[in-house]
């Protein structure tokens, strides 16, 4: 049995089907990644519209609560096993948007990451390495931040939660807020 | 440009299958782009900091807009400096945007950026996520040092200081030439204009290293950031929570500050005297911008003996906790030492009386002419005040202790100075002069002289670069005309009515083997000199005199002929007693006294505060 | 003009009319960024944009932070073409403190702003290679963009966040040999050209997918504000290089190309003839740019305070104008700070009018022959 | 200058409006209130007809909010910006919509991130964020670092994990 795991984990770490949901300014260096100058499909991996044919979620760098909210639906539509990568450092602690009220300081609060990258952004020499690095781990079985989403469910739900459904305001302000619908 | 349809046209893209890719093999090949191997070679990667020039200083902490670095004490690093922090920057790479400010902004360059960038953090399945971002700050938050130093990136180098954002030249104030200078006892430095300190101000960093170099803590970085401003009034504001007496300091200060300064690492350091003399200088009248609040008086006496900067500055700052002070002093005008030491040149009475007046216009009672000892005994102070403050200073000169010293013509420093500030001095036009010693005081006396028309030799007993006088005095007195002899001992003064002459040997220097200054060693090898002269001064040093205190006082305060011990606030073992000035401090020059007044009145107000 | 039939929809039929996104995550849209359509049948009844996926809050960040230390930001507010951003706040900053930049500083700001125009003109064709299905176009424009990065990256140690201008003129000198390197990439760049032409323009494909799609009148382009490529394919000849010129650009010889159709084919060529002229003035660059200093000295960044005031800089941008509205009340930090994305306009506006009644299959081709980036309005 | 910069500029001046030029093809001119409405559609009557952009300021010394309307002129290559100032604690406009229909989507934006209301945009519906409950972020009042620390659940000297030194705290 251990070897038939074996051998799918081989196979599923030599074709890596990557969400192409471009969440930030990562964004801008895997175009260069995915064609000919760096071209990542000698490592398998190809870009994928939809997230029910993918096995990577990139998340290219910081989030801002809208999108948030979209990439955790994207994610939960993905199927088992799927890997989450942070790019660069605004998923690591924030980044340059550390201070910004839109932009979530820490990502692998609402979802398991698999594999930070340093950079800002990461060269597409860094992301090929985390792609290999990422292949080792999924063929050694390592990688299995999915099942990690799955068992701490509750916590991380409740984290999604506090920042998307909120339902007072954040600084509880005495002043009164006028808005109109 | 064409846009006609042809079908074929895409086609003829096909001939590209026959030629060679220009993929970049797997990571990290080289680009065969730049001269170098690899990415540019200005690339902006992860840090290096040597820490052997490291200051920690934080300027790349503030500089930094994501604020990633953080500065933290390390116990494994020596100082760069007498005056460098073992802060070192920790950089949060879950922060960092790579944009090479801290570097720009790094005083010592001492932080680079190498060419190194791939590093990725795979956090295990086993880990609970509550606490996985503490395994990822482990890995993403590290000190840089030297490890990737071997491929700098965006470095700043010597020669392109000007593309950073530092600017290392000063900007001098206007100064008289030094042929000019030497005939007039006018003040030949001029205080800066509006823009120079401006322009100068605006090269503070903020950083605070001169905070802690200065003898009295003042606050440095927010009078130099009102300055920037154009502000002087609320510059003088801050100057004068620690220090009354500013513009005295703007003009003689010692500026211990200026060599801890961080721009002067690599380049020049701020000139924060001359600042603080422009801010005091440009304000008319210091009360009404300082708006001190003084408390109610409270009834309680004091007393200070010596009206020099610390009896001014205990006097000031008490004055404003509501005590009554009554300032006694022997000679008839205020300031001790910055009255009757200080030569014109570098501060006009003019100058020193708008601070002292400033300060006894609080109310503060000045008592002069009034020795005490002689014309009021000292026990009857003890008895009649509630505290009493003693800041008499160094008024007893060392001595030669060489033959011939009792001649007519062989003055001490002080002396001198007391009669050339009289201008009572002799008539020196033509007439030999030579200064023994190598310190402030050696350097005004020769400095004078010149201006009194004397020919001037100084004579110090090690190398120039050893003299404690400061580095810009000795320049100057060169300048202008001052000849000094370095390892000259004295031996001998010759002469029936005065002075005729005077033998010294060049003594033999004996390196410190702890890096001291050298040891003079005259032996029989030694080559002697005789000179002619018509005057020697003398200015090796100085004294207390402590003779007006009774005996036990003496013995109970454990005044050992040279200093007085005291604690942090200027007491002493006798209740009610405190010291301050160069009677106490270890540094002996006017902003330590100021400091040692200023922790006197805290002393004092602590003291009976609890005695009641 | 005239537009494909459409099949006449039976409003009754609650699968005819339907609710479609486009986007935030579609192969079709550039970037991070999302519309929604009403659809009837194939045919877009009503159309709703929904930007703020990239909202990062720029414009009260940079009020916290230096004058200086917001260099560091701003790049990334149009990431595709981020040189833009820096130039057209240094300009700003620049007017209002009073600093002269010395000419070499000009010069090299002109070559970073144009190798920037022609890196975003052949990122921008990979858009249209992917939004037409030709997916060698991505790969050559893409590759070949590459090739300006590495200059970039050499001049500036970044590659695609710079940080390279400073007020006052730029951080670093030209490096030795980078010139002769950029001429070079230009007479490659130039020989490339006709094989775009091939590969994209005289496509039949690419013709028929784009020719009389989005039609935009001049009228039209000034009443929405529509600036930059798109408003001279649509014929009115309004280039602020050529207008207002700033930094040496009155120095340069150049010209604006007409194509005056005003639909997404013209807007496509528009931008592959612009970039000949850029190259053109890059060629000038080199040959004219003046020895000296490359950098007028300033303060400090914890004591730069630039003088109260207010002003608007704008730059020519790939996209249109770019524009930075600075407020400062003479202190370390700016008071205010507002960007004007040039796709702003078009993308959340013009849009909503320009798309009703266009087939869903032209959405794609529309949002990229106006090279709507969503960072530059999201901020 | 350009020629036509101070020719408007003196002729808005004849309107007893404040003009200034601030670059050589730049101005402004500042408007009170209840004029907007025919200063703008004048200014587009006179060739200021593309919208640029409209900006807000939060003078909160002044207890004000400044509208900036900026209009550009293709023929005369001018650039104008039309500044309305209204009081803080009636953050009420007139919606420009009827003069251009861009405007909608910018006084959506301010409405959203100043809380200003513009009387007559039919659509001041979120736009840029999701679900805002607190004071509009751009007023200069709103503490971004605090919010975000709240929300996030960060703080900024243990975010590090190492403790900061301290300056020294004198007197």
């Amino acid at each position: 049995m251990s070897e038939w795991k074996d051998l799918t984990n081989f196979f599923r770490g030599r074709s890596f089907w990557m969400l192409h949901y471009c969440t930030g300014c990562g964004a801008m260096e895997l175009p260069p990644t995915m064609t000919s100058r760096w071209d990542m499909e000698r490592f398998g991996v190809i870009p994928m519209a939809t997230p029910r044919q993918a096995d990577i979620l990139l998340v290219t760098g910081y989030l801002s609560l809208k999108s948030l909210k979209r990439l955790i639906y994207t994610y939960e539509q993905m199927h088992a096993p799927k890997w989450v990568l942070g790019f660069g450092s605004c998923t690591i602690n924030g980044g340059v948007y550390w201070d910004s009220y839109n932009v979530i300081e820490r990502l692998d609060k609402y979802l398991p990451v698999d594999l930070y990258i340093a950079g800002c952004m990461p060269r597409p020499e860094a992301i090929l390495d985390s792609f290999k690095k990422l292949r080792e781990l999924v063929e050694k079985g390592e990688a299995k931040g999915y099942e990690k989403y799955v068992k701490n469910y509750e916590w991380y739900k409740a984290n999604q939660d506090r920042v998307l459904k909120r339902t007072k305001p954040v600084l509880q302000k005495p002043e009164e807020v006028t808005r109109s619908a | 440009m064409d846009t006609k349809k042809n079908a074929l046209a895409p086609l003829s893209a096909l001939k590209y299958l026959f030629k060679k890719p220009h993929t970049v093999r797997y990571p990290k090949e080289d680009l065969d782009v730049f001269e170098k191997e690899g990415v540019s070679p200005r690339y902006r990667g992860f840090h290096t900091n040597d820490h052997s020039k490291c200051i920690g200083c934080g300027n790349c902490a503030s500089v930094c807009p994501a604020s990633a670095i953080t500065m933290v004490e390390a116990d494994d690093v020596k100082p760069a400096n007498k005056f460098a922090k073992t802060y070192r920057p920790v950089i949060d790479y879950g922060r960092c945007c790579f944009c090479g400010q801290c570097v720009d902004v790094c005083p010592t360059g001492s932080l680079q950026m190498s060419r190194e960038y791939i590093h990725s953090f795979h956090p295990d399945v086993s880990i609970p996520p509550e606490e996985e971002p503490e395994k990822v700050k482990e890995d993403f938050i590290w000190r840089p040092d030297q490890t990737y130093a071997n491929n700098p990136g965006y470095v700043r180098t010597p020669d392109d200081l000007l593309g950073k954002t530092i600017e290392f030249e000063r900007t001098d104030p206007r100064e008289e030439p030094a042929d000019k200078r030497k005939f007039s006892f006018a003040k030949f430095v001029h205080t800066y204009s509006k823009e120079e300190a401006k322009k100068e101000a605006t090269r503070c960093l903020g950083c605070g290293a001169c905070v802690e170099a200065c003898p009295n803590q003042l606050h440095i970085p927010e009078y130099i950031r009102s300055i920037a401003e154009e502000d002087p009034e609320d510059s003088l504001k801050w100057i004068y929570k620690r220090n009354p007496l500013p513009l005295v300091c703007g003009e003689v200060c010692t500026h211990q500050c200026e060599e801890a300064c961080v721009v002067g690492i690599q380049g020049e350091p701020l000139a924060i005297r001359w600042l603080k003399a422009y801010s005091a200088s440009n304000v008319e009248n210091y009360l009404e911008v300082v708006e001190e609040k003084m408390e109610k008086p409270n009834g309680k006496k004091l007393a200070a003996i010596g009206a020099g900067p610390a009896s001014l500055s205990f006097g000031y700052y008490t004055k404003l906790l509501g005590y009554d002070v009554t300032i006694y002093e022997a000679e008839d005008k205020p300031g001790g030492a910055m009255m009757w030491g200080i030569p014109k040149y570098r501060l006009p009475k003019e100058d020193l009386m708008k601070d002292i007046n400033t300060i006894l216009s609080l109310g503060i009672k000045l008592k002069t002419n009034t020795k005490i000892g002689k014309d009021m005994p000292f026990d009857k102070l003890l008895k009649d005040y509630d505290a009493v403050f003693i800041g008499t200073g160094n008024s007893k000169p060392m001595t030669l202790r060489i033959p011939g010293e009792e001649l007519p013509g062989v003055m001490q420093g002080l002396t001198f100075m007391h009669l050339v500030n009289e201008e009572k001095a002799p008539d020196l036009k033509g007439k030999r002069l030579i200064v023994i010693g190598g310190g402030n005081v050696a350097m005004d006396v020769a400095r004078s002289s010149i201006r009194l028309g004397a020919e001037v030799t100084v004579i110090y007993r090690r190398r120039i670069a050893d003299m404690p006088a400061d580095p810009e005095e000795i320049k100057e007195a060169r300048e202008e005309g001052v000849e000094f002899v370095e390892a000259g001992v004295p031996l001998k003064i010759y002469g029936e009515k005065s002075v005729e002459a005077l033998e010294y040997a060049i003594a033999s220097l004996v390196p410190d083997p702890n890096g001291g200054r050298p040891r003079p060693v005259v032996d029989e090898n030694s080559p002697h000199k005789k000179v002619k002269v018509d005057y020697v001064v003398a200015a090796i040093g100085q004294h207390p005199n402590l003779d007006f205190l009774p005996e036990d006082i003496q013995e109970k305060i454990g005044f050992d002929g040279r200093r007085v011990p005291v604690d942090d606030f200027g007491r002493t073992s006798v209740e009610g007693l405190f010291f301050g000035g160069d009677l106490s401090n270890k540094r002996q020059d006017i902003i330590s006294a100021i400091g040692a007044g200023l922790r006197a009145a805290k002393g004092v107000d602590m003291y009976l505060a609890s005695r009641k | 003009m005239e537009l494909r039939p459409l099949n006449e929809s039976n409003t009754n039929d609650k699968y005819k009319t339907y609710e479609l996104f486009i986007g935030p995550n579609h192969p079709g849209i550039s970037g991070n960024f999302s519309y929604v359509l009403d659809m009837e049948g194939h045919k877009i009844a009503n159309v709703t944009a929904d930007p703020g996926l990239l909202h990062r809050g720029f414009e009260k960040l940079m009020e916290r932070r230096l004058w200086t230390q917001n260099l560091a930001l701003i790049p990334r507010i149009c990431v595709p073409e981020p040189d833009v951003n820096e130039v057209a706040y240094c300009m700003g900053v620049e007017h209002l403190a009073g600093i002269e930049v010395p000419k070499r500083a000009q010069y090299i700001r002109v070559i970073v702003l144009e190798m920037a125009r022609i890196a975003a003109y052949l990122f921008s064709f990979s858009g249209v290679g992917g939004a037409t299905g030709l997916y060698t176009a991505p790969n050559w424009a893409i590759g070949d963009r590459d090739y300006i990065l590495d200059l970039f990256e050499w001049l500036t140690g970044g590659r695609v966040y710079h940080i390279y201008q400073y007020p006052g003129g730029v951080k670093m000198d030209i490096p030795d040999g980078w010139l002769d390197k950029l001429s070079e990439l230009l007479d490659y760049l130039e020989s490339r050209l006709p094989e775009y032409d091939n590969l994209i323009f005289k496509n039949p494909i690419l013709q028929k997918r784009t020719k009389g799609v989005g039609y935009l009148s001049a009228e039209d382009a000034i009443e929405n504000g529509i600036t930059g490529p798109n408003l001279r394919a649509s014929g009115v000849k309004w280039d602020i290089r050529k207008a207002q010129p700033y930094l040496v650009y009155d120095e340069l010889d150049f010209d604006i190309p007409e194509t005056g159709d005003g639909d997404a084919f013209s807007r496509f060529v528009q931008r592959r003839l612009e970039m000949e002229e850029s190259i053109k003035i890059l060629r000038q660059c080199i040959k004219q740019i003046p020895d000296g200093p490359y950098r007028e000295k300033i303060p400090n960044p914890f004591q730069f305070r630039v003088p109260a005031g207010t002003y608007y800089s704008k730059v020519e941008s790939s996209k249109g104008e770019f524009g930075y509205f600075i407020v400062s009340n003479g202190d370390i930090k700016p008071y205010r700070v507002y960007v004007r994305g040039p796709s702003y306009s078009a993308g959340l506006y013009y849009a909503l009018e320009a798309m009703k009644n266009m087939r869903i299959e032209d959405v794609p081709v529309w949002i990229h022959s106006m090279d709507i980036c969503p960072p530059d309005f999201d901020r | 200058m350009l020629e036509s910069v101070e020719k408007k500029v003196e002729e808005l001046k004849r309107m007893n409006l404040e003009a200034k030029a601030l670059g050589d093809w730049q101005f402004e001119v500042l408007v009170p209130r209840e004029r907007t409405a025919e200063i703008l559609a004048y200014m587009k009557a006179t060739g200021y007809k593309t919208f640029i952009h409209l900006a807000c300021v939060d003078w909160i010394d002044d207890q004000e909010f400044e509208l900036v309307y900026n209009l550009e002129n293709y023929d005369e290559k001018a650039q104008a910006l039309v500044k309305v100032r209204i009081p803080r604690n009636k953050p009420e406009m007139e919606s420009m919509m009827s003069i251009w229909g861009l405007c909608q989507v910018y006084e959506r934006e301010i409405h959203e991130f100043f809380g200003i209301n513009f009387i007559g945009n039919p659509n001041l519906k979120p736009f840029f964020l999701d679900e805002w409950l607190d004071i509009p972020p751009l007023r200069k009042d709103f503490d971004t670092l605090a919010f975000s620390q709240e929300l996030f659940e960060f703080k900024e000297d243990e975010s590090h994990g190492i403790k900061a030194p301290k300056r020294i705290e004198y007197k």
